[in-house]
């Protein structure tokens, strides 16, 4: 039910009663869904509420149970995502989707590139897209000829937004582009779409981040458990009651950050040294959280793989609880009592192909006897402590991992190793897609943790998050700790500060 | 449960083969036949075995059918050494430990280079069935005899306990109880999974992804050495050109019973359901007096028709 | 799909049901030679009103087993083999042997004579030296090359021969023995490498019509052809046909047809109760050029003896 | 660019064969030793090059070998019809025709399946592979020669352009360059690359995956096709049973040359590299009268030699 009152003319895109199953779940339930030419129209909703799955049915990834997609009030039926394409549809989706054995041009004309006859123009193709890059002031791409799998994630998240605005496109939509994007990049990507907006193409844009939301769209609508909740004016609606709408319940204070009560130094790192990480020491109390500020790129992931053996150290030396270690691999990593959680959570987390139970307890396995699988039952209250605590939202526990909506998995990743109890949390992005409810249920757990005596190191490229989360902020920039500023003096500004100073230099 | 679930449809297949071969084969279903048939399949369903292994970690093992003819020519040279006629015990020990001993360094040299290089287990296999193709071919070109003393080792092939079961068939029964054990009720077996499944998520939880992996293919290949031991002593004679084509039979075996070959989805129940399935064919197919070319076909089709149910089921699911 | 469609040549006809059955095991039926044996023997078979299965080991020797050991369970009344591995197949003798099943060994030998009724073969020592020999006539001073296919007892036995012959002759000389697995396919690279290896040579032998088909092609395409002259056993139509054109020499002709008719009949002597040879050599016949046209009209009706 | 640096270790290791087997055999370089080479890899670069297309986007083609045996099969027997005593272009044609028409057929179904269920190309192939080797010895049993009238069919083997220049030769290079160009000039060829970088994301950009996935499989087969017209014209002759093991011929001249398994890396030029380090490889060790036991040895270690150095190379750029 649109609450926002029926224009003259016909919407750009009105989506009415648009219902998808995935076998027992219903993913979407009769969505009604409009947006004008012109309007920048941001799409809310908690983890699993249908977000992805209803523009996956406008760009022809999903086919539809039942519904209609209407574009300038004529029906249309989206069959595939060439259909979707010829309409004018840009999407860019949550998960990456480059083929990273090409180079960065190639991947932005994927699909339509330049040429007669079927022959290639690899030089239009090249130069079109070394104009387009300069154009959207995207600086972190130094050459079109690289390929993608050489490139950050962030840069490739950059491809992918060149990649849909290198064509006319009439609606563009954009599945969370700035979840590991830096405040500088997301800026140049706001102008670029209130540029656009000015031009009247219409944009749907998919955050959980708030303060953009309020920032940048005109009207938003929220969904909740595949239903349309409302639609509203930017200006009619406050960040709370978006939140209530949302979650269905008041959230005062996202952030715990637990008492500061350091204890003994838990992880000292000294002089740290490989390809990426150049010349690291830090000390991490027991019962401290260490937050790392850096822009994306810093480098902040590699120093999060070889404080977990996977990446070789080539220099320094690593004590936990004041003995020397050596990790050469995540084995001896969570032997002296370190755990990584990765930022790429469907590369490097889960099992894809498992089920949720599966996923789980396979951290559990160390644990069991050589000879003993684990029973039921054991299994059965991993998972079902797990659920309670981070709230997942799932059929059952074995259900596919697969099945579940982005910030589910997220959820599921974090919440195995919670109850192992290690000394050393190392946290890379594990807000990454999490919705502001779950989000507060994680930090909530993890502040309780640290109050026990867990040492944790936070990696988040949201500056908000470490700044309220930290009881120290380093301040990382190209494989280095330049700064290390106690939570009292740490504020946006000086961090920024920090950052953009030392880039300036 | 869901595993066993999956091998409904596959049982059903089977009896329906079981049904229209008896219509044609009176003989068909007789006790002897059964046991012959479960005897027949029992080389392949042990380096299946194995194969189940490489291919749930997303790798695979083309081998096989080199490192069998190898393991048998090796053990078959040992125990035609010294005195062949007399039996000794000490040369069969010593027989049996080089065979498997070969097959467990082609196991570790394919397992090394699949763990710690990048090349692709097809290439390091394809590689390493030439070398040990061509190892089998020095040692002897033409087929070596057991000799008639060694009647021991001829019993591994061809002796029945209590005059109906076969020793092949106890063996297999053996190894394939101790092989689903290790699948599906040890850690090791889980960890199987999660690294099919996933290889770097396996890593990035603390498996020791390339240690497993160098087990799996040391497994595979000993096993594969269990196998071509079985096989010399069936034949009575030590082949340098046997084996052609035992890695696809194999493969077959394995997903026809629900191997997944992307990794990460197999059980051994099925491998050997796989492997009943495709013996019973050849049997029946054999008795029923059909020309071999149709055999052919009918073995082709039934594959496809196998894999493409399972195929189905999985994304109904 | 119907498993019961019977297929091709080996089928049984479905109102013999009722006759006996007979169950064959070739190493490979991708040869004229056992395709012609075979017919011969399906020839005293079915007169008799009794049904035959064919089977193809594809020199898979474990298949041999698999394909033997159906036959026996099947009860069947005779078994004709033509070994993959001459070593290997002693444990299938023995299982028929100890069911009561008699079996025939057809065109090349088992080790384990004993165990089987009899063996019918071709005098492969004779058909090498025959072919020796015509090289000799035309060729004094040849400098020949083999093709072997060295795990075949019926090949081991011809190269044998020819070499038994050619010993006699003092300007032969063989100067290498290369693999060529009996067929057209693996003869061909290995006759170009040969030729290139060796530009001295000026003959082949070949063990087999197949081979000698890829030696062929080989010394064409080097445009040998006339220079390297190519004596062979087997006595094929096709080779025939070749003879004519003057590419092969000679080939040492035996007589697939009257092997296979030979052992079936060897079987119903038994059956009926008259002792049997164990042993039966079938003569092998030279064919040139000279005598081809005779030799193809009097095939049929075997060796003159 | 980055293709052809990559080439370089490759080109060199070529040569160092080439010197070695010159040390040996002191005729290896002569003129017509090195066209008998180039006319040698003809049939064997030709599958190569559809077996490139196949793995570049992940997929593999098992069936090359007994598709190429049923084409050259059922070619021949058209050939063979009518009065085989008289040369006729009609039925040449018509020979031709069905030869390819069937090739087109298995490339069908295999690209039909890959694209359409969710079965894996290795198993499909498996499949259609013993499908087609049944079909091609029920039509004949045993080789059929080639009619010696049908000068015409049995120059595409054997003749000689200019008295020099071998007809399988110009067949390949012109089949060769229209694959490069294909693959490396064209929209079409970008998609493959994209298909085996990231299925997904290709589908994603709405690229028809599923149509691709058809053409590459039918262009392997059809590609498959003219290779058995080589290779029965060259042998005068189609053996239903020939073919054998080809698939890993050409699988292995793929990955030599830069093809790599995991899919969106490969290029023709590496590929004709491939086939022809694993030609000289076979001849020269023929020619240096190498033992054929040491051979099958060798050119083990020479393939993951050189998929090692592959390997390595791509782990350091
Ligand atoms: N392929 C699928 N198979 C089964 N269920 C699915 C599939 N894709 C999505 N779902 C289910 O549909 C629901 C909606 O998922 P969707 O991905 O649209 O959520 P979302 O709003 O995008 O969440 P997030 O903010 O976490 O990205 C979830 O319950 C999810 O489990
Ligand atoms: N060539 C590469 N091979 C494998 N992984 C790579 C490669 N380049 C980057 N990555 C991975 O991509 C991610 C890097 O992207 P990201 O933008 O997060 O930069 P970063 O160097 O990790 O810096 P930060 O974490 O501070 O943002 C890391 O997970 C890194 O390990
Ligand atoms: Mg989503
Ligand atoms: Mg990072």
């Amino acid at each position: 039910m649109s609450a926002a009152p029926a224009p003259a003319a016909a919407p750009l895109l009105a989506l009415r009663g648009v219902t998808k199953r995935f076998g027992g779940v219903t993913a979407l339930d009769g969505v009604d869904f409009e947006l004008r030419a012109g309007e920048i129209h941001a799409l809310l909703g908690e983890n699993g509420a249908g977000k992805s799955t209803l523009i996956k049915v406008l760009g022809g990834i999903h086919r539809a149970d039942t519904g209609t997609v209407l574009i300038d009030g004529a029906q249309q039926s989206v069959r595939g995502v060439a259909d979707a394409d010829r309409l004018g549809v840009r999407i860019i989706h949550q998960e990456l989707s480059l083929a990273s054995n090409l180079s960065v041009a190639e991947n932005i004309w994927l699909g339509r590139e330049p040429g007669r006859w079927g022959l290639l123009d690899r030089r239009a193709m090249e130069s079109a897209a070394e104009n387009l890059v300069a154009r959207l002031g995207m600086k972190e791409i130094r050459d079109v000829r690289e390929t993608v799998s050489g490139l950050s994630v962030a840069s490739r998240q950059l491809v992918e937004i060149a990649r849909a605005l290198a064509t006319e496109a009439r609606i563009l939509v954009l599945d969370e582009p700035t979840s590991s994007l830096s405040e500088s990049e997301t800026e140049n990507l706001f102008a670029t779409l209130n540029h656009l907006r000015a031009q009247g193409v219409g944009i749907i844009y998919i955050s959980h981040r708030l303060e953009e939301i309020m920032r940048l769209a005109d009207r938003v609508t929220v969904l909740r458990d595949g239903h349309t909740v409302g639609t509203r004016g930017i200006g009619e609606v406050d960040q709370h009651e978006l939140v209530r709408w949302m979650v269905g319940r008041e959230i005062v204070d996202y952030f715990h950050r637990p008492d500061a009560r350091p204890g003994a130094v838990a992880l000292e790192a000294r002089g740290l040294q490989n390809e990426k990480v150049r010349g690291v020491g830090f000390e991490l109390r027991h019962g401290e959280i260490l937050g790392i500020a850096g822009l994306v790129g810093a480098g902040r992931t590699e120093l999060a793989r070889t404080l977990f053996g996977i990446d070789k150290l080539h220099g320094g030396t690593l004590l936990v609880d004041g003995t020397e270690v050596d990790l050469r691999t995540p084995q001896d990593a969570l032997e002296a009592g370190i755990v990584l959680i990765p930022e790429d959570r469907q590369g490097q987390g889960l099992v894809m192909i498992q089920t949720i139970a599966f996923n789980l307890a396979l951290p559990w396995a160390k644990e069991w006897n050589p000879f003993g699988f684990p029973d039921q039952h054991k299994r059965g209250a991993i998972v079902d402590r797990a659920v309670d605590a981070f709230g997942i939202k799932i059929s059952g526990p074995d259900a596919g991992v697969d099945s579940l909506s982005g910030g589910n998995q997220q959820k599921v990743l974090v919440s195995r190793w919670m109850e192992h109890r290690p000394k050393v949390l190392i946290l890379d992005e594990p807000t990454r897609g999490v919705d502001v409810g779950a989000r507060e249920d994680m930090f909530r757990i993890i502040a309780r943790l640290v109050e026990e005596g867990m040492a944790v190191l936070l990696i988040s490229s949201d500056l908000v998050e470490v700044l309220n989360m930290s009881h120290r902020i380093a301040v990382y920039r190209d494989g280095r700790i330049i700064e290390t500023l106690p939570a009292e003096s740490a504020t946006m500004e000086t961090v920024m500060q920090l950052l953009t100073g030392a880039q300036a230099q | 449960m869901n595993a066993a679930k999956r091998m409904i449809p596959l049982i059903i297949a089977w009896i329906v083969l079981l049904i229209l071969f008896r219509m044609k084969v009176h003989t068909f279903l007789a006790r002897d036949n059964m046991i012959d048939l479960v005897q027949q399949i029992s080389v392949n369903a042990i380096i299946a075995c194995g194969m189940t292994y490489c291919i749930l970690i997303g790798g695979i093992d083309l081998s096989v059918g080199a490192v069998l003819a190898l393991v048998g020519t090796v053990t078959v040279s040992v125990l035609s050494m010294g005195d062949p006629t007399e039996q000794s015990i000490l040369r069969l020990g010593l027989a049996i430990c080089a065979g498997l001993g070969v097959a467990a360094l082609f196991g570790l040299f394919n397992g090394f280079c699949a763990a710690k290089t990048k090349m692709p287990p097809f290439i390091i296999t394809l590689g390493s069935m030439l070398v040990a193709r061509g190892l089998a071919l020095r040692i002897n070109e033409t087929p070596i005899r057991i000799p008639a003393q060694d009647s021991l080792f001829l019993a591994i092939g061809n002796a029945r306990i209590g005059g109906i079961v076969p020793v092949p068939v106890i063996i297999m029964l053996v190894l394939l109880a101790l092989g689903a054990v290790l699948l599906h009720r040890t850690r090791f077996g889980q960890h199987l999974y999660a690294i099919g499944g996933n290889r770097e998520a396996a890593r990035f939880t603390g498996i020791a992804v390339g240690r497993a992996e160098l087990i799996v293919y040391i497994l595979c290949a000993v096993l594969t050495g269990v196998a071509g031991m079985i096989h010399a002593s069936q034949l009575y004679s030590a082949e340098p050109n046997s084996g052609q084509g035992f890695e696809l039979n194999a493969i077959a075996a394995a997903v026809v019973g629900g191997t997944s070959f992307t990794g990460g989805v197999g059980t051994i129940p099925g491998m050997l359901l796989g492997a009943v399935i495709i013996g019973t064919l050849d049997k029946g197919l054999n008795q029923a007096g059909v020309h071999f070319s149709l055999q052919y076909i009918l073995k082709g089709l039934v594959i496809l028709a196998a894999v493409y149910m399972d195929v189905r089921r999985k994304r109904q699911a | 799909s119907q498993p019961s469609q019977g297929g091709g040549g080996a089928a049984p006809a479905k109102d013999a049901k009722g006759g006996r059955l007979f169950g064959v095991s070739y190493q490979t039926m991708n040869n004229p030679f056992f395709v012609e044996l075979n017919d011969g023997m399906k020839e005293v078979i079915e007169a008799h009103g009794d049904r035959m299965v064919t089977l193809d080991a594809q020199y898979n020797s474990l298949k041999q087993k698999n394909d033997i050991s159906d036959l026996v369970l099947q009860g069947a009344t005779a078994i004709f083999l033509n070994p993959v591995n001459w070593e290997g197949v002693t444990g299938s003798l023995a299982q028929a042997k100890q069911k009561g099943i008699p079996v025939v060994v057809v065109d090349a030998p088992v080790k384990d004579a004993d165990l089987v009724l009899c063996q019918v073969a071709s005098d492969n020592l004779e058909a090498g030296r025959l072919a020796a020999r015509k090289l000799a006539e035309v060729q004094p001073e040849s400098k020949v090359v083999i093709l072997h296919s060295s795990v075949n007892k019926a090949c081991i036995d011809r190269v044998d021969g020819f070499k038994e012959e050619a010993a006699k002759h003092p300007g032969f000389t063989i100067l290498d023995t290369q693999e060529g697995k009996g067929t057209t396919e693996a003869a061909l690279p290995v006759m170009r490498d040969l030729l290139a290896r060796f530009p001295e040579c000026n003959a082949v032998f070949p063990i087999n019509d197949p081979s000698a088909f890829g030696a062929i092609s080989a010394i064409e395409s080097a445009g040998k052809l006339g220079k390297v002259l190519v004596v062979t056993v087997d006595g094929s139509k096709e080779a025939v046909d070749v003879l004519k054109t003057g590419k092969l020499l000679s080939t040492s002709a035996q007589f697939p047809r009257e092997i296979g008719r030979i052992s079936a009949e060897k079987v119903y002597e038994h059956l009926d109760g008259k002792p049997v040879d164990k042993e039966v050599k079938i003569p092998v016949e030279l064919v040139t050029r000279e005598n081809a046209d005779s030799f193809l009209a009097n095939k049929a009706k075997g060796p003159s003896k």
